[in-house]
């Protein structure tokens, strides 16, 4: 028997636990809640612990069936998985309390909002998003990925109206044309090195020619998977449809798993030579992501919008680190890892707030919140403080990533990127203060129609506060990271 | 070596012409065909296994719920089968995306082949394995993790349907089996055949080829045939005992690896002395959730919310 | 041509009309069928490159295809259902319209 | 005595007396005035008390020290050099006329605790940048500020303020933006961002004087937003829709003296004004303070509404900060640093001043003035005086800084800056002196109401005009700003 605490056990419990308890909401509809919420409970224990055992005694690693690569699968937990991990976990539980509210009825009429899928749909997405997080097996990135979209498509169908079915049905099949084209990689991979382990691949001497071919059709796939600009058209209507529980989970954590998994193959599956050509081509596809994510979300005219344009634009900073990476590493890599942990608090906190406000007022039209800051303060409060991480603003987690890329950017040389951090940020401010405003104007006759209890407020302002907790202790995570930053030595 | 070459023709030339064509009654029946046709090739190979899986889930499974789609698309929306519902996008766009996927394969082809190729590593180990199939050692021991996944996606996406359609009214009308005689005779005699073959399959898989899968989608079938002719009524959408049996296969298999990490200290590494055991009672209850899911995939296409509604009301 | 080379050729081809097909045709069923002939291009890659001649074939590959079939079957059955669903519905239609009124 | 100039952690309390008020009067019901009062009043006198203390401790020759890990190489820094002090006593010393001055000036109106709550932050901000001992700390405060001003600029929630603060924000974002660009960039090169009295980057990257001196572009087009140096100026007379004690707040102590501020850091303590001088960078600053000062008198003179008059006064008076510390010297350095404690201290009374005006009698432009002296007579003497004070006039404190300030440009040859403050006086008077006449000498229309503001709309203006005539008056006192600007000079040139 091993000890229930050690990392041995904690690092499959991660996965499994969540697993276990989507298996047991799907069984009962009526034990779904209640199974939900013990199931973030221990979700998030097991991955704080796991956090503290890497902490205190460095990276572990856990071999199914103990038969270790290349012939096994191993599952990998090091000072970035479990940084992930708990940023989840806090999002997860964040969002499992928001969520034990947020479908109930609020009028007689209302019909059935679909809760009971929810649950089981949402764990199925935690245990893929923690399985990916700690994944080390191409072939198992690959399961993990569909087991991330099919319940990921259904979330955003859930409210069942027109829009938010053809955003799903488009979204599910770009996503599992980018799962092929992702598949077909591996199958060259596999070929070529003879194996499917990140790491081993590196070393097996796999021809260069066909390195770079898989490593193009797999970012090619994924780039689909997390919104790459001018493969992000199905992510607006999409996440703009989900439910915001739904919306919060796909924003601020799937797209960004399916960054993390090509950051991954570019730093630790493929020898650094490879990443010169491509690495300008992300850049600069980030940058027109950051640009023109910024400016659709100034074009729109409903608070859910806006934020789904914002994960466009956000999501295209995070492509910048593949220029940055090359010249400055270590900037470069903290600061996109920040960057995205601070961005997945935020905009999960976005969402949360911007379902409460609709859920109160009946609309997130900007003309029709006008004065919402008035009548939901904590929420209106959520709002501002996560709209003010996006732009980068201190004290938050956004500031601090910032200054990171700025400094990645500036240190090597390359200020046009720092250009594009810099416009990118300011027009961030702007789409949030587009929010922001109308917040401020005075209220109109549009009445309340609940007051939302504290489940849909408190999630929100804590997730928002904790982005501001990385803005200013920020160093514990950034050594941690920095103990992680790649070796992109040929 | 020529049949080689004439079935890889007859499989592209099925492809070119279901892809291309505007009647999609046949583009469907050509997708089955084609599937059947892959079949042999997967013979050809020597993968049995996937010969298997893919006459029973790629042909079987898939062309029946593209029937089943066309039929109900047939009944709401005649519109999206007509013709003029063809409109073929821009050709540049697609041939960019043919030619980048052709210039990719070709690439891999001519390229070297792995040093140091990992088959030969696993094949020495299968004997310490819970299976002496290759295949199924890969699948329930060497990459059981990725198995275990694997029943999470099928669990979603049947959650994922039913989310879908929760409109649907609470028990869809049977058919009897006075209203089919003919299929009704057939079914006696079909299903229990197909049951027993399907309990042969899952018990061979550790053997040879064959296991849960393939004998979860011919229970399925078997399950299908006994809705349609009635013998077995629907249950109700996502009933206790149907979400139960649905949800089964994850749970139990969840709950082996978490029981291994606990025991035997890596998941799913089974104890030495009746690995055998474990592996089949997981590919047992694998096989009854696998069936269930893929016959309320075929179930569940969901009915348009009118329609439903106004059974509802 | 040795059936070295007819198998991953034909993997090629079937990837490719898929992917083009997929791209090209409006139809959602076209496109959910297409994107079912691109997974079997992939199975027929993932079996035949790295196979040489003379070798039996690989139980890895073979194990991911089992498993690449299964997703695909389910990941066509939810697309299928959202297909039908959506051909069902007319704009503006649904359950909560709780962003307007 | 001794454990308190000891503390490192007075320069934290700062903070926190106006932070920790902040956040509890977020969360506080509009109908609790006497606590949020009691909130607001306790932290601006506790705040006074830390700073005297530490004021005390600087003139000892004691130096408060505290920080905080941020990122591995960065923290928050808070220090307390005499520097610091000038401008922090500055922020404490106005926001408790300012607070008594709002709380009379709002009463009865709504969203009170909001204002209050952001009140508190935005002096919260402006003390951190006072007391940032480096750029990190610096940007981080410097940002927080223009966040925290803007539900002040849009208080009254009117359309019209909703577009003032999409301008304000437009200006001063981009302006924060540039500038951390540049501090990064700095960071970047020099690998510190500490400042150091004499400036380190000649030390640190003299060679680099082409990026040097780009660098210092980027950081002065950043800082000169919020000082408003023409032609980055625009926000301020478009901010004038906020309430009269937002006014106030905005050019007295926090945004547009932040701007000021940071640009005395920059030449001061990072670039050090003889290597700005070396690569012709402060000759350049000086040369655009120059031409704001002359633009925004001219600019004053031609507006009839009186808060715009008082705006483009601020553009033009802010400048002689800039232009004080842009030159070589001892002396105009003194008349720059001290002028950014006069400017404020006058041009606050003038904003109470035209709030009570606006308040009281709805009087907002400057052609209704006529018989305001006999209609609200503590008022406008206060005006008057603060009024002198910013022509110039003796024994006002503005008269203090444009002596120095001609003194310094004289002694280091730089003649053509007398010529400007000369011209600038008269403008000045030009703009001023009909205000005074027409409020003094011309009879009040007939039916206009009579009667002089409530006490706490008076009583902080009655404060900061005679402060405006007392650190004239006691220049050479040990405590006047002078003598302050003085202990700065002292340790940075020696005398």
């Amino acid at each position: 028997m091993s000890d229930i605490l050690s990392p041995d056990v904690l690092l499959p419990a991660v996965v499994l636990v969540p697993l276990l308890g989507a298996a047991v909401a799907v069984a009962s509809a009526r034990a779904a809640a209640a199974t939900a919420v013990i199931t973030a409970l221990l979700t998030a224990a097991i991955a704080v612990l796991l956090g503290r055992a890497v902490v205190a005694g460095g990276a572990v690693t856990h071999a199914a069936g103990a038969w270790g690569a290349p012939l096994g699968i191993e599952m990998h937990a090091d000072g970035v998985a479990v940084l992930l991990l708990v940023v989840t976990a806090a999002i997860g539980i964040c969002i499992t309390v928001y969520a034990t509210s947020y479908f109930r009825p609020i009028f007689e009429d209302e019909e059935d909002r679909g809760v009971r899928f929810f649950w089981p749909l949402w764990l199925l997405i935690w245990a893929a998003l923690n399985a990916i997080f700690v994944a080390t097996d191409l072939f198992n990135l690959y399961v993990c990925l569909e087991l991330l979209t099919l319940p990921a498509v259904a979330m955003v169908a859930l409210d069942g109206d027109r829009e938010a079915v053809a955003a799903a049905t488009r979204y599910l099949l770009l996503s599992i044309a980018g799962s092929l084209l992702f598949l077909l990689g591996v199958a060259i991979v596999y070929s070529g090195s003879g194996t499917l382990a990140l790491a081993a691949i590196r070393e097996s001497g796999m021809d260069a020619r066909a390195a770079a071919t898989a490593l193009t059709l797999m970012t090619t796939g994924l780039a689909v998977k997390a919104a790459l600009v001018p493969l992000h058209v199905w992510l607006p209507p999409a996440h703009a449809g989900a439910p915001a529980p739904g919306s919060a989970v796909l924003s601020g954590l799937v797209v960004k798993a399916a960054f993390i998994i090509v950051l991954r193959l570019w730093t630790e599956a493929f020898p650094g030579s490879l990443l010169a050509p491509g690495a300008d081509l992300l850049g600069v596809l980030g940058a027109i992501a950051v640009l023109w994510g910024s400016l659709l979300a100034l074009r729109q005219q409903r608070v859910k919008l806006v934020i789904a344009y914002s994960t466009v634009a956000q999501v295209g900073y995070l492509f910048l680190v593949f220029p940055l990476l090359l010249e400055a590493p270590g900037p470069a890599w903290s600061g996109t890892m920040y960057h995205l942990l601070s961005h997945a608090l935020a905009k999960a906190a976005l969402f949360l707030a911007a379902g409460a406000m609709l859920r109160a007022m009946g609309s997130d039209r900007l003309d029709d919140i006008a004065g919402v800051g008035q009548k939901l303060p904590m929420t209106f409060a959520a709002f501002g403080i996560a709209g003010l991480n996006l732009a980068g603003m201190p004290p938050s987690g956004g500031f601090i990533g910032k200054w990171l890329l700025l400094t990645a950017a500036l240190s090597s040389g390359q200020w046009w990127w720092a250009v594009v951090i810099a416009i990118g940020s300011l027009l961030a401010a702007a789409y949030v203060l587009l929010v922001l405003r109308a917040a401020f104007l005075q209220p109109r006759a549009r009445p309340l129609r609940h007051q939302p209890p504290w489940q849909l407020t408190a999630p929100a302002l804590a997730l928002a506060l904790l982005s501001v907790v990385l803005g200013v202790w920020a160093e514990p995570p950034l050594l941690l990271l920095g103990a992680t930053a790649p070796d992109l030595a040929p | 070596m020529a049949f080689d070459v004439a079935l890889c023709v007859l499989v592209a030339g099925l492809a070119l012409r279901l892809l291309t064509t505007r009647d999609l009654f046949e583009a469907v029946i050509l997708f089955v065909s084609f599937g059947l046709a892959l079949a042999l090739v997967w013979v050809r190979i020597g993968a049995v296994d996937v010969a298997l899986a893919e006459v029973a889930l790629g042909a079987g499974v898939t062309g029946a719920l593209l029937v089943n789609a066309r039929r109900r698309l047939e009944q709401k929306a005649p519109e999206w089968l007509e013709a003029a519902h063809y409109r073929p996008a821009a050709a540049v766009l697609p041939a960019l995306c043919g030619a980048f996927a052709g210039v990719a394969g070709l690439v891999a082809l001519t390229a070297p082949r792995a040093v140091q190729p990992l088959a030969p590593r696993i094949l020495e180990r299968v004997p310490d394995a819970a299976a002496t199939n290759p295949v199924t050692a890969v699948l329930l021991d060497f990459r059981a993790y990725d198995t275990l996944l694997e029943i999470g996606v099928l669990v979603a996406g049947i959650t994922a349907v039913w989310a879908l359609e929760r409109g649907r009214p609470a028990v869809p009308p049977a058919a009897t089996a006075e209203d089919e005689p003919v299929l009704a005779e057939l079914v006696r005699w079909i299903v229990p055949l197909t049951v027993m073959t399907a309990i042969y399959l899952t018990w061979l898989g550790a053997y040879e080829p064959g296991g849960a899968f393939q004998a979860g989608a011919l229970l399925a079938g078997a399950g299908v045939l006994m809705l349609a002719s009635g013998f077995l009524r629907p249950y109700a959408p996502h009933s206790p005992v149907l979400r139960t049996v649905v949800a089964a296969g994850l749970f139990v298999f969840a709950a082996a690896a978490l029981a291994t990490v606990f025991a035997e200290g890596a998941l799913l590494r089974y104890p030495a002395a009746g690995g055998y055991v474990w592996v089949l009672a997981i590919e047992a209850v694998l096989t009854v959730s696998i069936a269930a899911i893929l016959a309320e995939f075929f179930v569940d296409v969901p009915s348009a919310p009118q329609q439903a509604s106004g059974e509802q009301r | 041509m040795s059936d070295d080379v007819v198998f991953p050729l034909l993997g090629v081809f079937l990837f490719g009309v898929g992917f083009a097909a997929f791209v090209g045709r409006r139809h959602l069923l076209w496109k959910i069928i297409a994107v079912n002939v691109m997974a079997s291009g992939v199975s027929v890659l993932l079996l035949t490159l790295p196979r040489r001649a003379g070798e039996g074939v690989d139980p890895v590959p073979q194990a991911m295809v089992l498993t690449g079939i299964v997703v695909m079957v389910a990941a066509t059955a939810l697309a299928l259902a959202l297909a039908v669903r959506l051909a069902g519905l007319s704009p503006g239609d649904g359950r909560h319209r709780h962003t307007r009124e | 005595m001794n454990l308190i100039m000891a503390s490192s952690w007075l320069p934290l309390l700062v903070l926190l007396s106006s932070l920790v008020p902040g956040l509890i009067i977020v969360f506080l019901e509009e109908e609790r005035v006497q606590l949020r009062t009691a909130l607001n009043i306790t932290g601006a006198v506790a705040k006074i008390v830390f700073v005297a203390l530490m004021l005390y401790g600087v003139t000892h020759g004691h130096t408060y020290a505290w920080s905080l890990p941020v990122m591995p190489g960065l923290r928050l820094n808070l220090v307390a050099d005499p520097l610091a002090l000038l401008f922090v006593a500055l922020s404490a010393a106005l926001w408790l006329v300012t607070t008594i001055y709002a709380i009379g000036y709002l009463e009865g109106s709504p969203n009170r605790s909001r204002f209050f709550a952001f009140f508190s932050l935005c002096v919260t901000a402006t003390a951190g940048i006072a007391l940032a001992g480096d750029l990190f700390t610096f940007i981080v405060f410097y940002e927080a500020l223009t966040w925290a001003t803007y539900p002040l600029v849009v208080h009254r929630g009117t359309p019209a303020s909703v577009r003032a603060g999409r301008t304000y924000l437009a200006y001063t974002i981009t302006g924060g933006t540039v500038l951390l660009v540049g501090i990064v960039w700095l960071y970047a090169l020099t690998g510190t961002v500490t400042f150091v009295d004499g400036g380190f980057v000649e030390a640190a990257a003299g060679g680099a004087v082409t990026e040097t001196r780009i660098i210092f572009g980027v950081l002065i087009a950043g800082l000169a937003v919020k000082a408003a140096i023409v032609p980055l100026h625009g926000w301020l007379p478009v901010a004038m829709v906020a309430p009269a004690p937002v006014s106030a707040l905005l050019h007295a102590v926090a945004v547009v003296k932040a701007g000021a501020f940071g640009i005395v850091r920059i030449l001061y303590s990072v670039y050090g004004v003889e290597y700005a001088t070396l690569i012709g960078a402060a000759q350049v600053l000086a040369v655009a303070a120059g031409i704001t000062i002359i633009y925004g008198s001219l600019r004053a003179l031609a507006q009839d509404d009186l808060k715009k008059r008082l705006a483009y006064s601020t553009v033009s008076q802010v400048s002689y900060i800039t232009l004080g510390v842009a030159i070589v010297g001892p002396v105009a350095t003194l008349g720059g640093l001290v002028h950014l404690m006069h400017q404020g201290i006058m041009k606050i009374t003038l904003f109470f001043c035209a709030g009570n005006l606006a308040e009281v009698h709805g009087v907002k432009k400057v052609s209704e003035l006529a018989g305001a002296g006999r209609r609200m007579p503590f008022t406008m003497a206060a005006f008057t005086i603060a009024a002198f004070g910013m022509i110039g006039l003796p024994p006002t404190a503005g008269f203090i800084s444009k002596l120095y300030l001609g003194i310094g440009a004289v002694q280091a040859e730089h003649t053509w800056i007398v010529g400007v403050l000369v011209v600038s006086s008269m403008l000045n008077a030009a703009y001023f002196l009909p205000i005074v006449y027409r409020a003094w000498f011309e009879d009040a229309p007939t039916g206009a109401t009579m009667g002089e503001a409530p006490w706490k709309l008076l009583v902080p203006a009655a404060i900061t005009a005679a402060l405006s005539l007392g650190a004239g008056l006691f220049a050479a006192m040990p405590v006047s700003p002078l003598e302050l600007a003085r202990l700065i000079i002292q340790r940075r040139y020696g005398l």
